[in-house]
């Protein structure tokens, strides 16, 4: 490798959107080959953006980029595709009537549909991921961790010289997270691929990355090896400003009263039957691994799992199995896929969160004050820094991260009861998730209940009283932070057996 | 095809040196409502004055709102081809209160189940059409002619599609004139085609499937009896084919062997009549029912009826 | 839903484009019938005759954009009025025209439940079972009638269906106020729109003229409209109706209960097409077998001229209503001008694809997104699929 | 697609439903034939009848599914398949008629370029596109007939149209061989469902018996559906096409050319309509301006009826033509019940809402989520919702 002439060198790359918005505002980036660049930044700093305009799915408005030394202008992304550049995008976009293979293959150019090597390569590909999937699944079938891992999938299956990666790890779980970093190594070290990978978890960047870029607003304000930086100094620089690590949270002295019991809640071949009680101000952990069960969990609690069984109390009364009752009962869940659970692409941001309270007042018919509704939009951009023009922006012209904070907001209402959070940090920056994670912690401390799905078991560690440690659809023991490290939990949820998630029998 | 255009009046000059008459047809794509069309503005021509043809497109709702139309611009005289006899009563009040003379055109105004052609509605100037139940009973008479006298004959009908009137007059007078034939028959199967070609290609086939021994197919109108003949000829079937109308296509396969009779409708004289039972303010006086002769015509005598659609 | 501040927006080709295509599609036959020498073609008459003709599709058009709007889709709606207008004519002889009215709006709510019901539980696409519909409530109208046409015989039965259809309304006076409170209002709560609205109505009426009366229905859409405009814009249902259209996975995790309301459109949609066919059925004391047919694409046709999305999430029903008015306006154009037939459908299909183009290409504009055609910003919910 | 060993999945209702429905159909219609001492209903000639009956409708629904597996929608099929015919017949006097066949195909692919060009590059909405069309094209027929029939007079021209459009071709052999073919690589390379077809389609010969011939034009449905199934299903254009129809956003950014591919469908649906059309214009050498009038709902129909998603992705052109075939049982089985006319709409409508029940609850109890019923219709590519 020639490392004088770099892969792909951007200078001065611009790009405003239609509406007004400057993503970014003149980037300069060097991807040398056999190296992992980290690419950091709040949310909405133009990660996404940026990787979008190199993988040719965006034209910039200004700049110039050159690959292998000449300069080039993609317009449309067959050009960088065939000069050899894969993306995985944030967004995860995959033909949900594809079968996982097909959509793998999705950028091939043979001619035949179905060629029996074909199938062995991906077969060897998804194999070296650990079989996250089954090549005849339907995409659309399949959850947002195994979606993800199709992606990575498609992007590796091309062989190409740079693989970008937009937050590749963020609806992964600890076991999937590993071999995605073991499969980076492998390219890198091995087969000398540049890798530009997009994350929010500090620990990946530093255990990964050679060198770093970090984005604030649109400007490339740090470049640097990894190993002259530190975790606080690139939080900052991502942030602008110091950020207080989360230390765990002392276990409170006395234990409310129990808010909420489920009792044996079942989903078949998905749940075996769960029971625990939550009580007054606690904060509970779930912890797994893709596919353990923990959005099967929470969607049984929430009434939202049509076949679930058993019962489900909130302050000694029952709540009904529809998520309308369970939501005017009070509780509120924040689902693991925004895009096809969380937010209505057609609404503005003012009344994706206006949902949440109008569903919480219950069905009747009442007259929705807009301007209320706009102040409570304000609030939560204010509370939870979303970045955006204003309350009426669309949610799909923000940034993931953006659009995850407008989900979370929809359900910091006071009629909120039980709060259920799936994975509610997925894409979220580290200034914003210590903020959200402080924010929850300070919910509990006002006396709410809180269940934490998340697959960052530092996070769970950092913030929960007590940690439901789950495997294949069943609760499989618990765990007391205080005594807990992030590898014992890893262990627990790994539990030896790689099995591919399912049911159990 | 430029008489056609001129005839639908867009050439004629908006406001006529002696009078504007409007003529609100069921759709200007039914060949036959074209040639009515066609008849009434070439007599408004020789008559030095301008019409409003409309087209209903075969909405009723469209031919009450064109009629609306026609009255609001306060043309001399409205001749109306009604897709409902029925709805058409409300039309003539409307045309009443107006002040404005109407006609009926091809149908009559009134409960067809009901009322006779001849008797024509109160409020109209006149009405123009041939008589549907006579129509049925020309076809029958044919029929009996052409079914060999001993045995009793199978015979399937072809009807339009259901809910027009003509479905049941023109097979009412149909049956009529066998039984007065005293020609012993069976109606085996009676079927709609609705009125389109392929439709009663579609009907024979599917009927011939079943009673392979149909003596003869009365096809309710001739677009149906072409596409019948195709599926006799291939069913290998000896069935005799008749239908109504009159219409180009049938006159030239009864020219051309492929289909026995019809009975000749002249849609051009329709219009014609219409009009000039109109013209003048309506007084043109004269008999309220309009009619001419709607004779049955086989190969023989073939070269009396001029399609005219 | 324009009821933000900022003027190009709401004046903006996307938001208010089917508005200008109708105001350029009245002015343009004016100018064409005058210069005919033809009585002026924005008389009170004509404008009240396209109102007229207009009412029946705009009153199903407002119900189908709701339904349109949950994402869900209708096409027996003119069956459906066709049977109720059965029914009302069939009964209102023996039963008086009330009760027959009640009996027919029943019949028709219940055809709405059972689509609503089978594409809901049994979970058919909505297409194909309204096509079923369709067909078989067309049938059951030519059963009910035998294949002929009902009439009312009852003379004072009769005489009450036309009072129910055919009063004119004097509206010069009502139509003065209203431009007046709208204008009031529009300077009041500063909204740009509904001044634009007072002025137009106000100009319209006074070209139209003191003599100045509508038919009946026109006033029933009205309502209609209003009632259902304000549903949507200001209450809660009418925001869940979106969300459930929207992305109806999302909408039931917020606890919209999506069964409900999804139904509740279908029931709506049906009982709407019900009292069109009471009015058609009035009109003339008559119906007959083929009553309305074909009438579901002009139906949906107004509604997505008027820019309701096939796919739900979006749509307003003041603008199917003005959509509605631009497909008779045409029509009614054509009359006047005595246009040569042959060429009234050439021109009417170009012209709706030409009004389509005005708020689509300036809605583009606005946003600068050409290839909008194929640009999902965020991945589609996982069910798409589902609907294989 | 079928094309994996999972028997269950094969056999399941949601993969073969729809051939369990016209089975099911065809056998209770021999049944009662029979039982009224009717002629056997499952005779060579009366099946090559359906099958003729509905080759124009199956043609248009090949091309048809291919557009829906786009995600766009044709309504203007049936116009431009008239066009097409007038086209022929107006030229085939004049220049012969294979010069007229290629001018009619062109004028069809014209339109076909136009629709697709106005949804793709101007983004209106393809039903309110192909609504349009659909009244222009009918409008422009209108225009070149005059609004009265036009017929071939030249008889050779006749002659050689009546050759292209009537010739019966003898298949029994063929069958015979067909089915052994099947059953062999059936066996060979383990296709069950191939098997299953082999068996079918060996029966049915069978029972035909060796006198059986069928029209020209279901030849030629049957290289057509062929053609479309092995592109669909075995290269990647095929699953280019289900791709950009799936999530056109996640075809865009897989370097696919989105655009080429919905205007190519466009194309071909209008072709294929125009085919039809000359094969409907052979047929009397003849054609009327109202000729197939209406088709393009039967044609959405089959298409549907064969399970193909209206929010594209999925759909397979074989069960199209089954669907096509259902509907036209249906109406052979009326005439040869001889059943009346006033009662056939209500059973259709019944029946087809049946058939597609069929295989709707077979498919959802394999994936056991009913909440698909309520998210299948959504997911709407986000820019429709900007449509608005
Ligand atoms: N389609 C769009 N239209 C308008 N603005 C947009 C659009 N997409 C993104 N933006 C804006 O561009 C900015 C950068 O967005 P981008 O997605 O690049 O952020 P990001 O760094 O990827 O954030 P995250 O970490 O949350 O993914 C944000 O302010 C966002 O609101
Ligand atoms: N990677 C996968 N492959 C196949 N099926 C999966 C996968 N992940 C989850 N599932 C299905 O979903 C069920 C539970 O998944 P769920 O998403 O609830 O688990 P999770 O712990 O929330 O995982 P995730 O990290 O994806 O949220 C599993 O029982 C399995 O049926
Ligand atoms: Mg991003
Ligand atoms: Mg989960």
């Amino acid at each position: 490798m020639v490392r004088d002439v770099p892969l792909l060198a951007l200078s001065g790359v611009t790009k405003t959107f239609p509406n007004g918005t400057v993503a970014l505002a003149g980037v300069d980036l060097t991807i040398q080959p056999g190296r992992v660049h980290g690419l950091l930044g709040a949310n909405g700093a133009g990660k996404s953006t940026l990787i979008k305009i190199l993988s040719g799915a965006l034209a910039p408005t200004g700049g110039d980029i050159r690959w292998r030394g000449e300069r080039v202008s993609w317009t449309r992304p067959q050009a960088p595709r065939e000069a050899g550049v894969a993306t995985i995008y944030q967004h995860i976009p995959l033909v949900p009537t594809l079968t996982a293979l097909e959509n793998i293959l999705l950028d091939q150019r043979a001619f035949l549909r179905h060629r029996a090597d074909d199938r062995q390569r991906i077969g060897d590909v998804v194999a070296s991921l650990g079989h996250p999937f089954d090549l005849d699944d339907l995409a659309g079938d399949l959850p947002i961790g195994a979606r993800q891992m199709i992606s990575i999938a498609q992007a590796l299956a091309g062989g190409a010289d740079l693989v970008v990666m937009d937050e590749p790890t963020a609806s992964l779980a600890g076991d999937e997270r590993q071999t995605v970093y073991d499969t980076i190594r492998r390219l890198a070290r091995e087969e000398g691929k540049a890798i530009l990978f997009v994350s929010h978890f500090l620990d990946e960047i530093m255990a990964l990355t050679d060198e770093v870029t970090i984005l604030r607003d649109g400007r490339a304000v740090l470049h640097a090896e990894t190993a002259d930086l530190d975790e606080a100094r690139i939080a900052e620089t991502i942030a602008g400003r110091a950020i207080t690590a989360l230390g765990r949270r002392k276990t409170r002295s006395e234990p409310g009263p129990v808010r909420l019991e489920v009792d044996a809640v079942a989903s078949p071949g998905k749940l075996a039957p769960t029971s625990f009680t939550l009580r007054q101000g606690e904060i509970l952990g779930i912890a797994g691994v893709l596919g353990s069960g923990r959005s099967e969990l929470m969607h049984a609690i929430f009434g939202a799992d049509a076949h679930a069984t058993g019962t489900v109390r909130l302050d000694g009364a029952e709540i009904g199995r529809y998520t309308d009752e369970a939501v005017a009962a009070g509780l509120a869940l924040v689902p693991e896929d925004r895009a096809g659970q969380g937010f209505v692409p057609q609404m503005d941001i003012a009344r994706n969160v206006g949902l949440g309270v109008m569903a919480q007042s219950g069905a009747g018919v009442r007259r929705v004050d807009a301007k209320d509704e706009r102040r409570c939009a304000e609030n939560a951009i204010r509370r939870l820094g979303i970045k955006t023009p204003g309350p009426h922006a669309l949610v799909t012209e923000l940034s993931g991260g953006n659009a995850q904070k407008v989900v979370v907001a929809k359900w910091l209402t006071d009629r909120t009861r039980v709060l259920l959070l799936d994975e509610p940090t997925a894409g979220i920056d580290i200034g914003a998730r210590t903020d959200i994670l402080l924010l929850v912690r300070g919910l509990a401390d006002e006396g709410l209940p809180v269940i934490l799905v998340s697959s960052e078991f530092e996070e769970l560690l950092a913030i929960c009283d007590r940690i439901l440690v789950m495997r294949d659809g069943r609760v499989i023991g618990e765990a007391d932070p205080n005594e807990t490290s992030e590898t014992d939990l890893t262990l627990m949820a790994g539990g030896g057996d790689r099995a591919p998630a399912g049911a159990p029998a | 095809r430029q008489a056609a255009r001129n005839a639908y009046g867009s050439a004629a000059p908006a406001t006529g040196e002696d009078g504007r008459y409007g003529l609100s047809t069921v759709g200007l794509s039914y060949p036959f409502a074209a040639a009515i069309a066609k008849g009434f503005s070439d007599a408004a021509a020789r008559a030095g004055a301008s019409t409003i043809i409309l087209d209903a497109q075969g909405s009723v709702q469209k031919q009450a709102n064109d009629i609306d139309d026609l009255l609001a611009q306060r043309v001399d005289g409205v001749a109306v081809m009604p897709l409902d006899s029925i709805v058409a009563q409300g039309w003539v009040k409307r045309a009443g209160a107006a002040g404005i003379p109407m006609a009926a055109v091809a149908a009559l105004v009134g409960d067809p189940a009901t009322r006779a052609v001849d008797d024509v509605y109160p409020g109209l100037v006149a009405l123009a059409s041939q008589d549907e139940v006579a129509a049925g009973r020309r076809a029958g008479e044919l029929a009996a002619s052409l079914l060999p006298a001993g045995g009793s004959a199978r015979i399937a009908i072809v009807e339009g599609a259901a809910g027009f009137p003509e479905v049941e007059q023109r097979a009412r007078g149909f049956r009529a004139a066998l039984d007065e034939a005293g020609l012993e028959y069976r109606i085996v199967a009676s079927q709609p085609g609705n009125w389109t070609s392929e439709g009663g290609e579609a009907a024979c086939q599917n009927i011939l499937a079943a009673q392979p021994g149909i003596d003869l197919f009365f096809n309710e109108a001739d677009d149906m009896v072409i596409g019948c003949a195709r599926a006799v000829r291939a069913a290998g079937s000896d069935a005799k084919l008749i239908g109504v109308g009159g219409s180009k296509l049938a006159v030239a396969s009864i020219k051309a062997g492929a289909v026995d009779g019809t009975v000749c409708f002249k849609p051009e004289a329709l219009g014609a009549l219409a009009f000039d039972s109109l013209h003048g303010g309506g007084e043109a006086g004269g008999d309220r029912f309009r009619t001419y002769p709607i004779p049955a015509v086989t190969q023989a005598n073939v070269d009396d009826c001029v399609g005219q659609w | 839903m324009t009821r933000t501040d900022d003027l190009p927006r709401i004046f903006g080709l996307r938001e208010a484009g089917v508005y200008y295509a109708l105001l350029i599609l009245l002015f343009a036959l004016a100018a064409i019938a005058s210069s005919r020498g033809l009585p002026p073609y924005l008389s009170g008459q004509n404008l009240g005759n396209i109102a007229y003709q207009a009412s029946l599709i705009g009153i199903m058009g407002v119900a189908m954009t709701v339904m349109l709007i949950t994402g869900a889709f209708d096409l027996s709606v003119a069956s459906v009025a066709a049977l109720s207008a059965a029914v009302l004519v069939g009964l209102a002889g023996s039963i008086g025209f009330v009760p027959a009215v009640f009996a027919a709006l029943c019949t028709a709510a219940a055809i709405g439940l059972l689509n609503g019901a089978i594409v809901q539980f049994v979970g058919i696409n909505a297409f194909i079972v309204t096509l079923g519909t369709l067909t078989a409530v067309r049938g059951l109208v030519l059963v009910l009638t035998g294949g002929r046409s009902l009439m009312v015989e009852d003379p004072d039965v009769l005489a009450q269906m036309l009072a129910f259809e055919s009063t004119r309304v004097p509206l010069f006076i009502a139509g003065i106020l209203l431009s007046a409170v709208l204008l009031g209002t529009a300077v009041w709560k500063r909204r740009p729109l509904m001044g634009a609205a007072g002025l137009c109505i106000g100009a319209l009426i006074l070209l139209a003229g003191p003599g100045f009366a509508v038919a009946a229905p026109v006033i029933y859409l009205a309502i209609f409209t209003l009632i259902m405009w304000a549903l949507l814009g200001f209450t809660t249902i009418g925001r869940r109706l979106y969300a459930v259209g929207g992305n109806a996975e999302a909408a039931r995790l917020s606890g919209i209960n999506v069964h409900a309301y999804k139904l509740g459109a279908f029931v709506l949609s049906s009982v709407a097409a019900g009292f069109a066919g009471v009015l058609f059925g009035s009109r003339l004391g008559a119906i007959n077998p083929t009553a309305l047919q074909g009438a579901e694409l002009t139906v949906i046709a107004a509604a997505i001229l008027g820019g309701t999305s096939l796919f739900g999430g979006a749509g307003s029903v003041v603008k199917t209503v003005i959509g509605a008015l631009l497909l008779f306006t045409l029509t009614n154009g054509f009359n006047v001008l005595n246009l040569g037939a042959n060429y009234q459908g050439l021109i009417e299909g170009i012209v709706v694809v030409a009004a389509a183009a005005i708020y689509t290409v300036g809605g583009q504009r606005r946003v600068g997104k050409p290839k909008r055609a194929d640009t999902a910003p965020d991945a589609p919910p996982v069910s798409e699929g589902a609907s294989a």
